[in-house]
């Protein structure tokens, strides 16, 4: 076992670190002069290799091969300068590697490099209310007009996220209603700025609503042209597959847990709780946890720069975080106390403990996003144990 | 012997939900939880037309002559409905004036027992649910149990509140004159503690059976890959652990009750352990009804986060499971 | 509430008392004295109307009305007294309420004061090796002789308790290979001192082993005659689920776990352990568990002798009965710490903690007796909560 | 950068995992469990082949110039067998005399590396696992590490073990002469201690993951109501449950490891961590394993009692997860 990167690797550290030393200077830029710099910036990250590296240089990516070690010396490196990496959101995520997949040219044309570049946003059109963990239940309905050329949308989507900033959609809509579930889907793209539809933010539990979170989409004949399908008509639910794979390897940040162990240690500290032996053995107990998450970060790291099949762990880093996430929330409840009485929004309120009643009700929201703790449990069962599928949902998934 | 409900007590029961079905119904909820006010007068006004005000009081002092246990059963209904209003203070103050010889607090009696006079709790701590509509804050403190008349004295600051049902101020009474009730060491002062524990377990358990019965409900009627989703053994056996955390709990709460009322010599370690116990299943269940539902348990509208935000601020006060349990194993000499 | 009996159950206990003092004064007989003596004093119990109240007293029970009260005030003042009861086990708890319910004149006149006299031991044939919770996969087979006097059974029988001592059994065969799976099947009696009958203890994770535990039973053209046979050819599922609801109203004694908690208590004091808070903070989160099991059983008594349903909590006791041991399994362990290295069976060892681990392992038997862990699950989200059964299982129990 | 087990490594566990698998099959470890010795010289004998006892010693000192993490694999498949013997004490005592300058103890390295010589840990208690074959022990007391060998001054009293795999005797070494290895506050002694606890994480690893592997096994085999009871949710997701208690925590035995070789500040607090977490983990998988089995989990010719057994020796073994947990805290300055 060895945790440095190696000599070839901290040597790119270094060149990656020249490069942000000298392109990297928003100095006190702000709005949109802040917004020309960074996108300028990025250009320059995709000229050197850096940004958009499984994107074809012809729609704006740098081309490189796959290369994890230097991929995380980027991450780092660029964290530690506080520099923008790529865009992020849907759009990269899964809106490119799908067209780079099943997208035809004038798709990738026309739509990979004003994602990348931050010009189109996409939100995700799966869920409807009802279809929860039944994704493939699809009931937005697409028809072809009269003369061919365009699809025409009705009914309703729901959880998208970034939904009221977003610019573009894809979906999922029926279009052969007598085919079986899964045969009768087709995956559309289209434009979110048209008379058919209207969009509603979702408020969620903590209170928490605007741009930034979940939207409903109401589509009343939405139209897109019939070339914005992606894939054959009908096989909408295998290219969605695609897709979904790239979401659930992007969820999840070792990091991320990490930090917020050590903000529930400050906790803690700052309640005057931490001598209390109890508070201690919570915290020492989910502590063993969270290494464990990071660690098998680690591993899971390693095997993908070796190009090795890392196993089982892979399908359990989402539910081991959902719920240490929610272990940590029980214990942050404890803590604050009679301070969790008032709420995080509140005007004037103390600041310090009762920000964590954010995390407490987040941490519900974990199980929801991303597919739902059961299912999760399910995909451990049977694609890491080899269990045998449930009778009801078998052929289904 | 006799160690359940009788029809008397569960008509007692029916007739405060059915009175909260008609005047609390969930848009009135999601209405008053992004208003301004910390208590609602119409909601308030049909409980008080119930009797509840002096449900407990002796019938000789504008009450039903009934005891903790139907106070309780009223508190487990309150719970279930995530109603409004300071009815757990308003039930202990009654029967702190009740039992004292404060002639200057005994007036306060009858406006207690028909609710015209609202009582809001103010025990160890200056963060007291629902203080601005009070006229009365039954406080204690070094001093012991007292009751405070609101007025000028008394400066309130309203918070933003967690749980929305329930709106907390900050409640300083530096300079207000005390009808002092008990003294810190009477019994009196331990009793009406633990009767504030025991009704704050009672609004938990209410609270948590209702959070089991919506997810068992919506388990029944959802469907997913064809099913109801409560086919499936993965969130059967959920519901199901789910209900095993609160039925059992529900005897534990009766006794406490019934130990108070019998005034039994462990009746302070009952209301105790009733407190602790009751505030964990409602932490669990509130957390499982959520995961239960999925993204719509989620959302704010569809009004389970209510229930949560409740079991938060029910388990903070008068002292955390783990302080209580610290607690009971004091009084039982471990 | 009231957890008192009331005066009548007062003036009731005196009686039971006086007539104890009088009757039960075993003094120093031993061995066939005594059990001469606990015979006789058992037909004296029965005469009083306090022993074998639900037996009509043609068959040697005293036949008095369903009185949970009385019932109750008989037990604790023979406990009191130490008295013995009813002989129990698998004949009086379900031999002899099958046979009044679907038992011939003949039965009951052959077996039931056998049974309450302690004559006939009765083991239980239901299980079979592969079974499980699957009570209905029944293999064992039965065939009719040719001249159609005698049921011809082979096969296998598992988990009889205490099949050392048994001197009949109660079986489920199979007499009807190609009815479907629950109407094939036949409930008989048979004599198990036999050539064709071979028994073997089942050695347990404890060590455990002989008379009182569970045994194996090999039938190899064992013989039962046809008038030995209860209820109709081919409804024997039906006769058995009257006899299992029997067995499951006996399980669980809220007594017994108070107990247990008690010497949990004085375990930590004698480890020096019960300053401790993390151990202070578990013992009151199980006593609050168990309190509450106690005091349900009080709801479950109360609604029992008022002749009222007590709703699901009745489906619960069991497995919270199961999730409790295994909670006080838990502490136990880390209080007995490295005393735990020896086995109870020790000759000369310390006898303090380990005897603990009996209840450490224990606890694990529980969740496995009376019916697996997680069919109680079912049976209470099933009928408890009214959800719908389980696809695989439909129709099946 | 590498985090996950290289081609060799993967060998050193199948050898290991090979060889056990035809020297210890269920039979013997059922034999030895009824028997009366508390080692077994056949299994001890093929392991010792494999060049184990040596492996993490360096190449100049009889040994395989390997570390702790692959003394760590080795202890793993030992406990995925419910391996007899003291391997823990072998290796532990190994590391520690090749650490040592003292010449008298040195002589016994080569015997130690080739597991001629047998060496079981006598560590803070006078419990000691395989003493009776044991030719050494390695003694961690008041006045630090030191070697004892067996013979006349050592007395040893042996008990029915709960742990049928590696039973255990009190053993006194009042007069026994001592070659001392490490003073009390040398940072060897501590380096010592925490590889012992490392191997006893892995041991606990090495079970918690045969006792999953074997339940998942069942599940597919095992048919009620004409399935195979891993199709059920209810099983399935107890089945996954295990799962994820086990395959994380085996990257936090490898950072553990890890560290102590690469000699990282945070190695003593990574071996608490490890022996604290794995112990937890193998306690719940075998109780789970237990259930998820039925009645023939239950039964002693099943064997998964076995494991079971081991997980409580292991439990207690140089502190409970409870006592380490408030040795993290202590080490992370909380």
């Amino acid at each position: 076992m060895d945790l440095s990167y190696g000599a070839a690797a901290e040597d790119f550290r270094a060149e990656v670190r020249s490069f942000l030393k000298e392109a990297w200077q928003p100095g006190e830029r702000r709005g949109r002069e802040l917004g020309d710099y960074v996108r300028a910036f990025r250009r320059k990250g995709v000229d050197q290799g850096y940004l958009y590296r499984s994107v074809p240089k012809a729609y704006g990516g740098s081309q490189r091969p796959v290369d994890v070690i230097r991929a995380q010396v980027i991450r780092e490196e660029f964290a530690r300068a506080r520099a923008p990496m790529e865009v992020g959101g849907n759009g990269v995520n899964m809106t490119v590697p799908t067209l780079l997949e099943k997208g035809t040219e004038e798709q990738k044309a026309l739509f990979i490099r004003k994602t990348i570049e931050g010009d189109y946003i996409w939100g995700q059109g799966y869920s409807e209310p009802g279809s929860g963990s039944d994704l493939a239940s699809v009931r937005t309905k697409a028809e072809l007009s009269a003369d061919g050329s365009k699809w025409i949308i009705n009914g309703q989507k729901i959880w998208t996220s970034m939904g009221g900033k977003a610019t573009h959609m894809f979906m999922l809509a029926r279009t052969e209603p007598d085919a079986p579930k899964h045969e009768g889907i087709t995956y559309l793209l289209l434009d979110l700025d048209q008379p058919g539809i209207t969009r509603r933010p979702i408020r969620q539990m903590t209170g928490q609503t605007g741009d930034n979170t979940f939207f409903e989409f109401f589509f009343d004949n939405a139209e897109t042209p019939v070339s914005w399908q992606v894939g054959e008509r009908g096989q909408g639910w295998q290219v969605s597959r695609t897709t979904l794979k790239h979401e659930r390897a992007s969820i999840g940040s070792a990091d991320g847990l990490g930090r917020q162990f050590s903000k529930l240690v400050e906790l803690a500290k700052d309640m005057g709780r931490i001598g209390d032996p109890l508070v201690r053995d919570r915290l020492a107990e989910i502590e063993g946890r969270v290494l464990s998450h990071r660690y098998s970060s680690f591993r899971l790291f390693s095997c993908a720069a070796a190009g090795e099949d890392a196993g089982p762990i892979q399908l359990m880093m989402k539910l081991l975080l959902t719920e240490i996430g929610h272990e940590m929330a029980l214990l942050a409840q404890d803590l604050i106390g009679e301070a969790g009485w008032m709420d995080p929004d509140a005007a004037g309120g103390p600041r310090g403990p009762i920000k964590w009643l954010d995390q407490i009700m987040g941490s519900l929201g974990n199980s929801i996003a991303g597919g739902a703790s059961n299912i999760q449990r399910n995909i451990i069962g049977e694609r890491g144990l080899g269990l045998p599928r449930d009778l009801a949902m078998g052929g289904e998934r | 012997m006799r160690f359940h409900l009788s029809e008397e007590q569960l008509a007692i029961q029916d007739a405060m939900r059915g009175t909260l079905g008609q005047v609390w119904p969930m848009e009135r909820l999601h209405a008053f939880a992004d208003g301004d006010a910390d208590f609602d007068a119409d909601s308030w006004a049909a409980l008080m037309a119930l009797g509840v005000g002096g449900i407990a009081l002796p019938e000789g002092e504008d009450g039903a002559g009934l005891g903790l246990l139907e106070a309780a059963l009223v508190c487990e209904v309150a719970g279930a409905a995530c109603a409004p209003g300071p009815l757990i203070g308003q039930l202990v103050a009654a029967m702190a004036v009740a039992a004292s010889e404060n002639g200057e607090a005994k007036a306060f009696l009858p406006g207690l027992a028909s609710g015209e006079c609202m009582a809001a709790l103010a025990f160890g701590s200056d963060l007291v649910a629902c203080a601005r509509g009070a006229h009365l804050f039954l406080v204690d403190d070094a001093q012991g149990l007292a009751l405070v008349e609101a007025g000028a004295d008394v400066s309130i600051t309203p918070h933003r509140a967690t749980d929305r049902s329930r709106p907390v101020s900050t409640v300083s009474f530096s300079r207000a004159p005390r009808m002092a009730l008990f003294a810190p060491d009477d019994p009196h002062t331990q009793r009406i503690r633990d009767a504030a524990l025991i009704l704050i377990a009672a609004d938990s358990l209410g609270g948590a059976q209702h959070c089991t019965d919506v997810s068992v409900s919506y388990a029944k009627e959802r469907e997913q890959f064809g099913q109801p989703i409560g086919r499936f053994q993965g969130l059967k056996h959920q519901l199901a652990h789910m209900a095993l955390d609160v039925e059992p709990a529900r005897a534990l709460l009766w006794y406490a009750a019934y130990a108070w009322d019998a005034q039994l010599p462990d009746a302070t370690r009952a209301a105790v352990m009733a407190k602790a116990h009751l505030c964990e299943v409602y932490t669990r269940t509130t957390r499982a009804a959520i995961a239960a539902h999925g993204g719509i348990g989620y959302t704010w509208e569809f009004g389970l986060n209510y229930w949560f935000r409740r079991s938060i601020a029910n388990r903070a006060w008068l002292g955390s499971p783990a302080q209580l349990r610290a607690r009971a194993a004091e009084l039982a000499g471990w």
